[in-house]
């Protein structure tokens, strides 16, 4: 019997042994860590996301030899969308490497809320590119956040505008009754402070509809939906919840047309369960869509064709693959811009920082990255850590996603009240001084 | 040999009554307190080899304190008074949330009555006991259904608690300050004064917290109450005819333990994470503190330390080494390889030692005071 | 030998009976036991003997009948009542708490002394303590009784049979108890341990003064230990009085080699 | 009218619900019943079963095969892979630890959770699959005399058609048949059950085997209802509240208990719900079964609990 014990103490010795040896420290290497999820119920949609981000740190390892010849040293940690996992996985990679973590992508608002404190003492910053805290928009007080491309508060205002273009006009907007379907977390309440804003403003009934963690039985829900007889169902869900929300929509015959998902409810894995039911679904886009851009060939010139891709090359022109690649190479530019300033070595997190806030790309700079057609001009100040609120929508047609809209911007004048009402409180509660903006440039 | 404890004669009954009797495992206690309270604060802040980063501190050492003191409590519930109780997690968010409400002031607005209850501020060494002390209510509230049911049915009693408390701490606005998105932040965590921030202080902070609750919950376990859990765990019907009220025995037994889950609840949100949403203290909790303390040895408090060691730092072995030593693994089949280690380790200890951790290290006491003759 | 005082009647049953749905255990059974008597109870298997001490010990409740203990007259006993009001027992087949060591079982019979509330008894520091020690040393004693200082640590689970009989009494000892109700203490034993346990038995009642109901199946036991006996077969009680006068009773020697009802 | 017309589509909504999640909960009841274990992995076998189902069928509809085949290979190739994994469990698992109490079995289940899980998902892989075995549109019934209809979603009557089928069968399995009543006295005694010369292993691998399959049931009804994937794990945690009801140990318990689950979590949910800020139906279902227990400890239909000293 302790025969038994003994095996188990040798055995943890000797993991504790290698876990804690460290690592041989790479020269000139920047590390940056990937966090994603490809097991439990948000698999669905982490894994495809995860997959553009490795593929496109090869790229620029592969075809360019890294930044400026700085090569890109990655580790992958599993957090499985918990936040606990996510902060264990931060705690382990932000200090790997010559100079530590570049920076934080942590793909899950709950992740986002535990390391936000974190990463501004350690002087990392964290990138939540269309998710995240919507008030971190504020500069001043968040330094370290950046939730580039847009916030919740921007998808909120650009769904709103999506309705009323499609009734004719914000007046029509009066009496109409729109839902709100949300995941119940900080991520699916996020958009509601926004929403009622809009409700007031432009007289519609709004009614938010939570869905319980993970989202696998909406039947009560739909059959209230049914009742209701809204004139729009907008979806913030994610993993599970998204296909079950269609999919339920189609058992109580609510047109698909009237859903507008948020543009993390809108890829392949939330409608292929639902099949043909799903044709007229719509969804936000973060800018970009599906479908294959000059990038792409580069990626399977350099990537695929020697075997070294992390998904089947037939998927690798899905929403959320492009959206894991716009994040990566959001990412890489601002290293460069960083490099600019810093010399071409291996950076800190605080370097990368101002890096990502005087991050400025043109037309002629996204074309020349290979992403023209995916992305508008991009320009990150102290004050606006979003840099773009652009956004389209895009609609299911049973086979594959299809643009319905034009361009549009949300509304700056309603979202600023509420950034800067929010992000006060935040600052009075953590006790930070807001920076002069101002000054800084 | 090492462990011959021949010659060691209690002349009082208070010695022979100590928790430790056995001079060598004194000894060991002496050695563990010592590296635990002098020996990791000192390398930490000079970075010495395991220290370089913080990692072990933070990842590590914080949340198994924690944890541990969880699975203490959840052992006196479902170890010592064989209650089993998965609404754990429940209880850890009642200590977290409450703990919130009271640092950062309570108002409960009575408008029926015409007037409100405002509470200012409290200091955050007293929330975090209130905290417990509220959980502990929430406790006994739940421990009633335990007088007429009896066994696995209980377990889902308690699981009512703990869905009902995810969906209050979600739904309803007062408990989080009517945040936005729901997430609240931590209070500033200063004790008379000295304010606790970095990874070392705040080891040292649930390190007390640890050691003094772990001692009271010992000396509990050990004194006439703790007999009474566990003679109601055996046979309550005996139980009840020799005295022992079973609704004192099993609300006590429900009440000092969710007190001290409440506690480690407090802790795991304004130490650890920081800030927090009620997904940290979801179903998977409970279920993780029912595994420590099954693991680790029911009715064991030393087991229920060495379950929260096996359940905390297992998985994250399992991920570290195949990265630490470059195997090509995609970290999809690391995970998964995960489950399915852990799942077997978990199914081989109880194979070989249906009781934990805690009664293999005492066979492999006794073996140690025959080693090396085989009998 | 003591002389037990012939009027102050320590337990008084009166006309109880007890059915279980149609199964009717007692039927109409009253008898008394006197303070300091070692009186027994008798009668051949599923004559309701364990069924009487349960309802005595609050167990069950009778359908009708009362139990009158230390003068006070009951419908219905709750077994807290019942060991509050001094009334120890031992099981037909051990009830011992298998997760605990014999110590802390004998020990788990003094909870009702114990004075010290929840937080002290967290601090066990000062009167606590102190307390604890006292409780310590009465059990102390109880085990030097029984003679089984040496299975003090042992748990209860990998006893033998007769040394669980032990520590059961021992535990029913720790309650410091008025009334010793005894189910059947020696079933199950050689003949050694069976004098072993008639020695403590009567030494309880010599040393301690205490009173004991015995159930028991081994008539030479019954008639050398106990002062009076009564029988009841099939929830009747079918005769009461000294050994003597129930040897020789037709009605005892019918029930127990049988004659056609 | 529109309220009776809301009333009873909610109703019959719940209802059909209810039953879907008995089809899981017949899987706990069956092992329960006959090996006493309570099986926490039933939820990841409804989940190792579907990823089987589909993955083979997938295959087989790639290869050119004729639907009907194909469906009736991949349920023999299912079906298949769950005697696999009873016969596994038995052998390493259960087998090993006869006579332990409840809680180390019921511990030991939660090991066998994480080994599945992680084996099907490392096997069959881990994305969402959908599964189209049974229509999912709708009727809408009475038309004339509701406004909107009665909406009944088909899916769910063919979910409630299989369950009565299933529970039907395995009440005459277990009142009937030979190995049906040495399940019952496995149950009661493991070791009495050794003694009187019941093949204990035996027994054992035929119980587990059978969950497997109505796990392969439930997995078709649910697959096709959410698509095969992860999720469907935590069908185990809407599947408790409905044993706890029924009683663990009465397969007709757990019809009786999925409809008054379904039918009220549904209704509480759409009528209670809105006022005090809705998603309340976990709970719910949880402290209808508490309020059951208060009643009854052993459940509607379970067998008393009878303590004797």
């Amino acid at each position: 019997m302790a025969s038994i014990a003994r095996n188990v103490l040798m055995l943890a010795a000797a993991l504790a042994a290698a876990a804690l040896s460290a690592p041989a420290a790479a020269q000139n290497e920047q590390f940056i860590p990937i966090l994603s999820y490809r097991t439990g119920p948000y698999a669905v949609n982490g894994a495809p996301y995860a997959n553009g981000v490795v593929d496109y740190y090869n790229l620029i390892n592969e075809r360019d030899g890294g930044i400026n010849g700085v090569k890109i040293l990655t580790e992958e940690c599993e957090t499985g969308y918990a936040t606990d996992k996510g902060v264990e996985c931060y705690e382990r990679l932000k200090s790997k490497g010559p100079t530590g973590a570049a920076f934080i992508n942590p793909l899950s608002t709950g992740i986002t809320f535990a390391l936000t404190e974190k990463t501004a003492t350690d002087k990392i910053p964290i990138i939540t590119m269309g998710y995240g805290r919507a008030d971190s928009k504020n500069g001043a007080v968040f330094a370290y956040n950046f939730p580039l491309l847009g916030t919740y508060w921007s998808a909120a205002d650009l769904a709103i505008q999506q309705i009323a273009k499609e009734l004719g006009g914000f007046d029509k907007l009066k009496g109409r009754k729109i839902s709100l379907l949300y995941h119940d977390s900080p991520y699916g309440k996020e958009p509601i402070p926004m929403l009622q804003v809009l409700a007031q403003k432009y007289g519609f009934e709004f009614t938010p509809i939570p869905v319980t963690h993970p989202g696998v039985e909406q039947k009560s829900q739909w059959l209230a939906i049914r009742q209701n007889r809204p004139d729009y169902v907008l979806v913030w869900g994610w993993g599970v919840m998204n296909s079950t929300a269609i999919k339920e929509a189609a058992a109580v015959a609510y047109p698909r047309d009237k859903m507008i998902g948020v543009w993390w409810s809108g890829a392949e894995p939330d409608v292929t369960p639902a099949g043909d039911q799903a044709t007229g679904y719509k969804a936000l886009m973060l800018q970009h869509g599906a479908g294959k851009f000059p990038v792409h060939a580069d990626i399977e010139k350099y990537i695929y064709a020697k075997g070294k891709g992390s998904t089947e090359p037939g998927k690798i022109d899905e929403v959320l693959y492009n959206r894991g690649m716009v994040n990566a190479m959001l990412g890489v530019e601002a290293i460069r811009k960083a490099q600019e300033k810093f010399g071409k070595k291996p950076l800190t997190g605080e370097q990368v920082r101002w890096g990502l806030e005087n991050l400025i790309l043109t037309d002629a700079r996204i074309k020349e990255l290979g992403f023209e057609g995916m992305l508008k001009p991009v320009s990150i100040s102290c004050s606006d850590h979003e840099g773009a609120r652009y956004g389209r929508v895009q609609q299911w047609n049973g086979k594959a996603w299809k643009v319905i809209s034009d361009w549009s911007t949300a509304d700056e004048s309603l979202i600023e009240p509420l950034v800067a009402d929010v992000s006060a409180k935040y600052a009075a509660e953590k006790k930070i001084k807001p920076r002069d903006c101002a000054k800084e440039t | 040999m090492l462990y011959r404890e021949a010659g060691q004669f209690k002349a009082t009954y208070a010695e022979d009554m100590a928790i430790f009797p056995i001079r060598q495992d004194r000894i060991a206690l002496a050695v563990l307190l010592g590296i635990a309270f002098i020996g990791v604060p000192l390398l930490a802040s000079f970075r010495i080899w395991p220290f370089r980063t913080d990692y072990l501190l933070w990842a590590i050492l914080l949340p198994f304190l924690i944890l541990a003191l969880a699975a203490v409590g959840t052992n006196i519930l479902v170890g010592y008074c064989g209650q089993i109780s998965l609404g754990s997690g429940a209880f850890m968010a009642i200590g977290a949330y409450s703990a919130y409400k009271l640092a950062t002031g309570v108002h409960i607005p009575l408008a029926w009555l015409g007037f409100a209850i405002a509470i200012p501020p409290l200091p955050v060494l007293a929330s975090i006991l209130l905290g417990g002390l509220m959980a502990a209510c929430a406790g006994i509230l739940f421990g009633i259904p335990s007088l007429r049911i009896k066994g696995l049915y209980l377990a889902v009693a308690t699981l009512a608690a703990q869905f009902f408390f995810d969906w209050a701490f979600l739904r309803l606005p007062w408990f989080t300050n009517y945040a936005p998105s729901g997430s609240v932040n931590a209070p500033e965590l200063d004790f008379f004064g000295m304010i606790v921030r970095t990874p070392v202080e705040r080891y040292l902070l649930c390190l007390l917290f640890v050691t003094v609750m772990a001692v009271l919950a010992k000396n509990l376990v050990r004194g006439n109450l703790g007999r009474q859990w566990m003679a109601i765990r055996d046979m309550d019907i005996a139980a009840e005819l020799i005295g022992i009220r079973p609704l004192y025995a099993k609300l006590t037994a429900f009440a000092v333990s969710s007190f001290i889950i409440g506690v480690a609840g407090a802790l795991w949100a304004f130490v650890y994470l920081g800030s927090w949403e009620p997904l940290a203290f979801s179903i998977d909790r409970s279920l993780e503190l029912l595994f420590m303390v099954i693991i680790g040895g029911l009715g064991s408090i030393m087991g229920s330390f060495i379950g929260a060691a096996f359940i905390l730092i297992m998985p994250i072995m399992l991920n570290v080494i195949p990265t630490e030593l470059g195997l090509p693994l995609s970290t999809q089949t690391i995970t998964h390889l995960q489950f399915i280690i852990f799942g077997s380790l978990i199914c081989y200890l109880l194979i070989k030692e249906p009781h934990g951790f805690a009664r293999l290290i005492s066979i492999g006491k006794e073996k140690l005071r025959l080693w090396p003759f085989p009998y | 030998m003591r002389a037990p005082n012939a009027n102050e009647i320590l337990l008084q049953v009166e006309g109880v009976a007890l059915a279980f749905g149609g199964v009717r255990a007692l039927r109409d059974v009253s008898f008394n036991v006197r303070k300091g008597e070692i009186r027994a109870i008798i009668g051949p298997n599923g004559a309701g003997k364990t069924s009487m001490l349960n309802v005595v010990n609050g167990f069950y409740h009778p359908n009708h009948g009362a139990i009158t203990f230390k003068g006070r007259t009951r419908a219905k006993m709750q077994p807290f009542e019942a060991a509050r009001g001094g009334i120890a027992r031992t099981f037909q087949n051990v009830a011992l708490f298998k997760g605990m060591s014999a110590l802390d079982n004998i020990m788990t019979g003094r909870t009702l002394k114990v004075r010290r509330g929840l937080l002290w008894q967290a601090l066990r520091y000062g009167p606590a303590l102190a307390e604890e020690i006292e409780h310590r040393r009465k059990v102390e004693e109880i085990i030097d009784f029984l003679e089984i200082e040496t299975i003090r640590k042992v748990p209860v689970g990998r006893l033998p049979y007769g040394l669980q009989k032990r520590v059961e009494l021992g535990r029913a000892l720790a309650m410091e108890p008025d009334l010793l109700l005894l189910d059947e203490p020696m079933a199950g034993m050689n003949v050694e341990e069976k004098e072993d346990m008639s020695r403590f038995i009567v030494d309880v009642n010599n040393h301690y003064g205490t009173t004991i109901t015995l159930i028991e199946h081994d008539m030479a036991v019954v008639m050398d230990l106990s002062d009076r006996v009564a029988v009841l077969d099939h929830g009747v009680k079918i005769a009461d009085g000294t050994p003597d006068e129930v040897k020789r009773s037709q009605a005892v020697i019918d029930a127990y080699l049988g004659v056609a009802h | 009218m529109i309220a009776l017309g809301q009333f009873l589509e909610v109703l019959i909504g719940g209802l059909m619900s209810g039953v879907l999640y008995s089809l899981v909960a017949l899987g706990f009841v069956l092992i329960f019943k006959a090996s006493g274990v309570f099986n926490y992995a039933q939820g990841a076998m409804v989940l190792l079963a579907g990823l089987a189902l589909v993955r083979a069928l997938d295959l087989l509809v790639a290869n050119g095969l004729p639907l009907w085949v194909a469906v009736v290979l991949a349920i023999g190739f299912a079906a298949v892979i769950m005697a696999a994994t009873a016969w596994l469990i038995e052998r390493f698992v259960i087998g090993p630890l006869v006579n332990q109490d409840g809680l180390t079995l019921f511990m030991s289940t939660i090991g066998v959770t994480f080994v599945i899980e992680g084996a099907a998902e490392m096997i069959f892989g881990s994305d969402v699959y959908p599964l189209r075995l049974f229509p999912t549109d709708a009727w809408f019934l009475f038309e004339g005399l509701f406004p909107g209809g009665i909406l009944v979603n088909k899916l769910d009557v063919w979910g409630a058609l299989i369950a009565g089928v299933l529970v039907a069968g395995l009440a005459v399995f277990f009142q009937r048949t030979k190995t049906g009543r040495a399940l019952r006295a496995v149950a009661d005694d493991h070791l009495a059950a050794h003694s009187v010369g019941i093949p204990i292993s035996w027994i054992w691998f035929v119980v587990w085997l059978v969950a497997g399959l109505v796990a392969l049931v439930a997995a078709t009804v649910w697959g096709t209802k959410l698509g095969v994937q992860f999720s469907i794990t935590f069908l185990a945690l809407k599947a408790l509240p409905v044993l706890i009801i029924g009683g663990l140990t009465s397969i007709p318990g757990a019809i009786v208990g999925g409809l008054i689950v379904g039918a009220g979590e549904k209704l509480a949910e759409v009528y209670l719900g809105p006022s005090i800020g809705g998603g309340i139906e976990y709970w719910f279902a949880y402290v209808l079964a508490l309020a059951v227990l208060m009643l009854r400890p052993q459940g509607l239909f379970g067998e008393r609990i009878i303590e004797r000293v």
